[in-house]
């Protein structure tokens, strides 16, 4: 049975693992052991609703396969995947993006009308709500984990929106050729940043905003000076974040005008209102089944701050009180006459 | 004999034979009956003074008195880019650099830019193949220097030339292709053409307004910003001789590179003098002289110059003989403009010329740049 | 009763007398004769689906107060109002907008975090379907009238949605000064037009986008290098064009980023999806009423493009079929079992 | 006597003392004592050739041997930028123009640029006041040129300096408070000191980037610009008279103008020569003479400059006592650089001096600049 709960501090060893061995680009998660620590930490103190990250939450979900507890201390880690939110995007500092407009180069004399695409710095996400960090173990990636994985942060933004903005974005890994680089960098950024697509990557996880301020070109892009495959891999999602990309799309969210700095790769962006999960998600109360429980599938939460925690399971959803076993009800947290928050998966 | 004159209306025929032989580069000499008719009526009222100042245009033509045709023209702007807009780029650096990194990248910018608004241009220098000889260059080219000097307050402080941008053999510009191509929609000769003939609208409706970085272009569109056309070399090697500087201005559509000095600088200027004629017998003008005298006489309606041996000037007085001073328009008594056609050679207290000057500004040697002007 | 319907040449002179003692700008209707019936006869063509003005249709709907017809050639007109939808905003040419965005000016080392607010030119609404050339007499300011003409092309719109591309847009006129200057314009345009904003206006009804290529600034305006009073009137509503801009604002529309580039108008944008009435509109049949029709208040309309007319009255909304009186069902050129739209008012 | 050496640690106190006179005008020497003293470790490794050529940085002192203490020191970087960032405006002229409607609009506009990166800079001039009489100033200003002439292959070949901008008499720049101000949300003596000190990341960081149109900055701001400070009128006039010019470039915080030079072209590099030393018995060096001679040493270590009266050039020997020689550290058939602290009369046969050539160009008149270095 998967788990989508809060990470926690004794999840470290476990969260370095999947994150060292994953296969996307994880911009917002390092893999440096004390960052990774501070970055639980701060999760920690957000889903406590401590006063002081008020306004900067970062929460960090993990998602535990309860089914490989029984063999503890094996090698393989119960962590299977992890996920973030990001209260606001920057986390205080500015968030970049480049906004792709086009401008429209035409001569009445002449009859010529070129759409110039142009790229221009942005900061205007900065503050929104962010999903971020979503890793999962590859053994996971088809099925179901992905889904109960992404779409538990939509659960939760919807059950607790006062910490989140009205609308919501999520970065998609762009393009990658097959050594681990971007066309989309060595056209642009690389002439800037003078370093490869693996370094700036890497820098944008651990360094201040402070090197891109100093290093990328202020002035506005013109599209159609950047190389032919830069062009080509704008705004498209990588392979490995596909699956990932569509689940949002039949989310209700819908590609913006904004695209990575650093590989081009899309942005997403859905307003609350829209978000299905969201749309969809009632609360209800549960009894104790006596049998495993039957009916459509479900996602099921504990919809609690600290304890938030959300499993999959069939349910009759027509019915106000619904069952769960007993393990449900452990893994969740539950205790008797709690409410729960369940949602058609 | 050779002679410079004002153009005239009787030369149009022999300017549409050369305007049709020059070809595409020359911007400001489009092979059209119309506007070449257009050009000398504008020439014949800047000469006749009923233009306003800052807008008149010069052409003077170089006239075989002896084949009674001209065979070459050059032409001369009061100020450019008051009636419509003159764009060049800029090439200028960008550095990004990050202590914290170590980091620290230059990166060449073109910038759209209107500075040389309200400056004098040389233009339009064209001559037949068949004067290409002797001094005929030279005296073409050189003859507006005089009428700077002269007439120095109608013009602006500062001339500036634009020489023609490097193409193939094949007559493809790499900067056109690279650039300007992707943002007009036409053809180089179809934008070169419409700029010639003063329909500029198209470049504010459809040129790139935002800064240029240099990486973004090909690599040999990056390596010709400056560079001149082959057989612009000759032209801008004399400009250079004259104390014209290379800084960092280049043309929008070909990137060839525009050449500038302040008008008291000119060498040609600044050394040229007035001297008393005298009218006698003198010997014919021998054009196998490597450093005659380039003389003008000092009317502005009826300017004139023409060359003479150095032997011609004995002190302070210019002997020349009866044609010659028909040809001059001068009598004995009058002032003429003299200096010499070539740059004395340097002895060791000149001041040292600024030739390469703009070297490590701008990473192109302007040593290597070549021209006609457009 | 007040009907809306397509402009015909007819109504040239009544048209041209509202427009000239209008007291809103309309800088897309011009008050030349010529232009105006240029103007008209493109709107005839687009009503009548002509091929030749496919995708770039301009109809212009005029409101007439059949109350008044009685005294006939009389010195008033019976046109008491005009508006207009064009399919296609710049019709052919580029569509000029500010769009301003925000960049983030922060130091890490200095704790300084500006939010710079700066206006970058742009085309992106071009090609979007435009509300525009709204104009109603000042004796039917008060009341329905202004709803009517406004909400009838909304319906218009609903009817006939693939002339139109799925977000609506419309330029609500700026705040002027007392002696209608514009201190946005006094600030920004007037510095490279040379010119003062009446004159800027006028130009831009009656001359190509050519002049505004080659006078507009091309870079980015930094907001607070602008006058304090420019920028307080950037993105806010005249009180002329007030009414219509709450009135749009609960039919569902939202302000955008962009600005008018001459006066700083706001924008205002809304999804097809989320205009109300489209939202609310329903075929239904009619019959002869025998008394003047009672109910709730509706706006009735012919769903035919070439016929398209636009009535308020009464009507019981449970009824499939609704009653109209004889006047209303000449006034809306209904023949027997002829489909009607309704929505409510 | 009055000599120019090479700073030393032992200065620092002077150093400091002067530095506290100066006030917040001269960036390049905050009065805080670390900062000072790694100045003058900078300039001991540079003059020990410790540091990379390119990044060298040689400060001078004025020693007063008499007094025993330093009384004035001037800086010349080798060529900034390379390892920060080097910022300056350009003032630039946009045209919009419509034939259709007749309009013709110039806008001045200012470019952020980073031109001068890789040039030298002469910086950090200051002269205690109890000193500013005689031919003090130019001694020490003008030392730089002969240490310049003689190893000229040490720096770029473009050389400048920035003047100080125009701020009114409760020290407020218009151009700040216009156009600095709204972006810096710091003070202008605050981010002078944090330039000053290196520390640079925050002007890219709050910087505005995009061109800035004139017209948007307060008339007082629009007319300052390219102004300096009046203190500092007589610097920029010293440094215009050899050669410098005002090109455009200006300062990011408070306008004030930038004026440059191609090393070569700077007339005490140019007029410099060098002759050979006599020690004997010489007159002592009469300080109320107005032409003096500015002779330096050779050596770039114990590089020495200090003035000496036309009459001790006897052909080509300079005579000079035992003192002298000690201070200047040579000794008979050394060779020592000399050229005419103040420029000759101009002959009728000079080049025209470029002394006003940018005038056209930018609207300002550069004659009105005055200065002190920043």
């Amino acid at each position: 049975m998967l788990v989508v709960r809060p990470a926690d501090h004794s999840d470290l060893a476990g969260i370095e693992k999947l994150v060292t061995t994953s296969e996307a680009r994880l911009t917002t998660l390092s893999n440096q052991r004390d960052l990774l620590s501070q970055r639980i930490e701060l999760s920690r103190q957000s889903f406590s609703g401590e006063k002081s990250v008020a306004g900067k939450e970062r929460f960090l979900f993990v998602m535990e396969d309860l089914s490989q507890q029984s063999d503890a201390k094996s090698c393989d880690s119960d962590i299977v995947g992890v996920a973030g939110i990001d209260a606001c995007a920057g986390n205080g500092a500015p968030f970049y993006n480049y906004r792709k407009d086009e401008l429209i180069h035409s001569s009445h004399q002449l009859d010529i009308h070129n759409r110039v695409p142009v790229l221009y710095m942005t900061h205007e996400l900065t503050g929104k709500t962010q999903l971020c960090s979503l890793s999962i173990r590859r053994e996971y990636k088809q099925g179901n984990a992905l889904e109960l994985l992404s779409r538990s942060r939509l659960l939760f933004i919807g059950l607790f929106r006062e910490f989140f903005s009205r609308e919501v974005i999520v970065e998609i890994q762009g393009k990658h050729t097959e050594d681990d680089g971007s066309s989309f960098w060595d056209s642009l950024g690389r002439h800037f940043f003078d370093m490869d697509f693996k370094s700036a990557d890497y820098f944008s996880a651990i360094k201040t905003k402070t090197f891109i301020a100093e290093l990328m070109p202020s002035h506005p892009i013109y599209v159609p000076l950047l190389s032919a495959q830069a062009q080509a891999v704008m705004g498209k999602p990588n392979d490995a974040a596909s699956v990932g990309y569509q689940l949002l799309l039949r989310e209700g969210f819908r590609t913006s005008k904004h695209l990575d700095i650093f590989d081009g790769g899309p942005t997403l962006i859905a307003r609350l209102d829209d978000i299905h999960t969201l749309k969809n998600c009632h609360y209800k109360r549960f009894q104790l089944a006596e049998q495993r429980p039957k009916g459509s599938k479900f996602m099921v939460c504990n919809p609690t701050l600290s304890d938030f925690r959300c499993v999959l399971t069939g349910l009759d959803e027509h019915e106000q009180t619904v069952e769960l076993e007993e393990r449900q009800i452990q893994a969740l947290r539950l205790h008797e006459d709690d409410r729960i928050a369940v949602v058609p998966f | 004999m050779i002679v410079i004159r004002p153009i005239e209306q009787k030369d149009l025929g022999d300017l549409m034979r050369m305007a049709e032989n020059a070809g595409s580069g020359l911007t400001t000499l489009p092979a059209n009956e119309e506007l070449l008719k257009a050009k000398i009526t504008s020439s014949e009222e800047s000469f006749s003074q009923k233009t306003d100042e800052r807008h008149r245009f010069y052409m003077f033509a170089l006239e075989d008195t002896d084949a009674g045709q001209i065979a070459g023209v050059c032409g001369l702007e009061a100020a450019v880019g008051l009636g419509d807009v003159w764009y060049n780029y800029r090439v200028s650096t960008t550095v990004n650099a990050s202590s914290e990194l170590g980091i620290h990248k230059q990166t060449p910018t073109l910038y759209l830019t209107n500075d040389m608004t309200g400056c004098s241009e040389l233009c339009s220098l064209f001559l037949d193949a068949d004067y290409r000889k002797g001094n005929n260059g030279r005296l073409l080219s050189k003859c507006r220097f005089l009428f700077l000097a002269q007439f120095a307050h109608l013009f602006s402080q500062k001339v500036f030339a634009e020489m023609r941008g490097y193409s193939d053999e094949n007559g493809v510009s790499p900067f056109w292709e690279s650039l300007g191509r992707k943002f007009f929609s036409l053809e180089f000769t179809r934008a070169d053409y419409l700029t010639g003939v003063g329909q500029k609208s198209f470049i504010a409706e459809l040129m790139p307004k935002y800064p240029i970085y240099l990486p973004f272009l090909s690599e040999e569109a990056q390596q010709i910003v400056g560079k001149t056309h082959d057989n612009t070399r000759p032209a801008l090697a004399m400009l250079k001789s004259e104390g014209f500087n290379f800084n960092g201005l280049v043309d929008i559509f070909d990137a060839g590179p525009l050449v500038e000095a302040f008008v008291e600088n000119i060498r040609a200027v600044r050394q040229s003098r007035l001297v008393t004629v005298e009218v006698g017998t003198a010997k014919p003008f021998d054009d196998s002289d490597r450093d005659p005298l380039l003389v003008s006489n000092t009317q502005y309606e009826d300017f004139r110059v023409t060359l003479f041996n150095k032997s011609s000037l004995v002190g302070k007085l210019l002997l020349i003989s009866k044609e010659q001073a028909e040809y001059l328009k001068v009598n004995t008594g009058d002032q003429v403009r003299i200096v010499s056609l070539r740059e004395p050679r340097l002895d060791s207290e000149r001041t040292p010329s600024e030739a390469g000057s703009s070297k490590k500004l701008h990473g192109q040697d302007p040593t290597e740049f070549r021209t006609q002007e457009h």
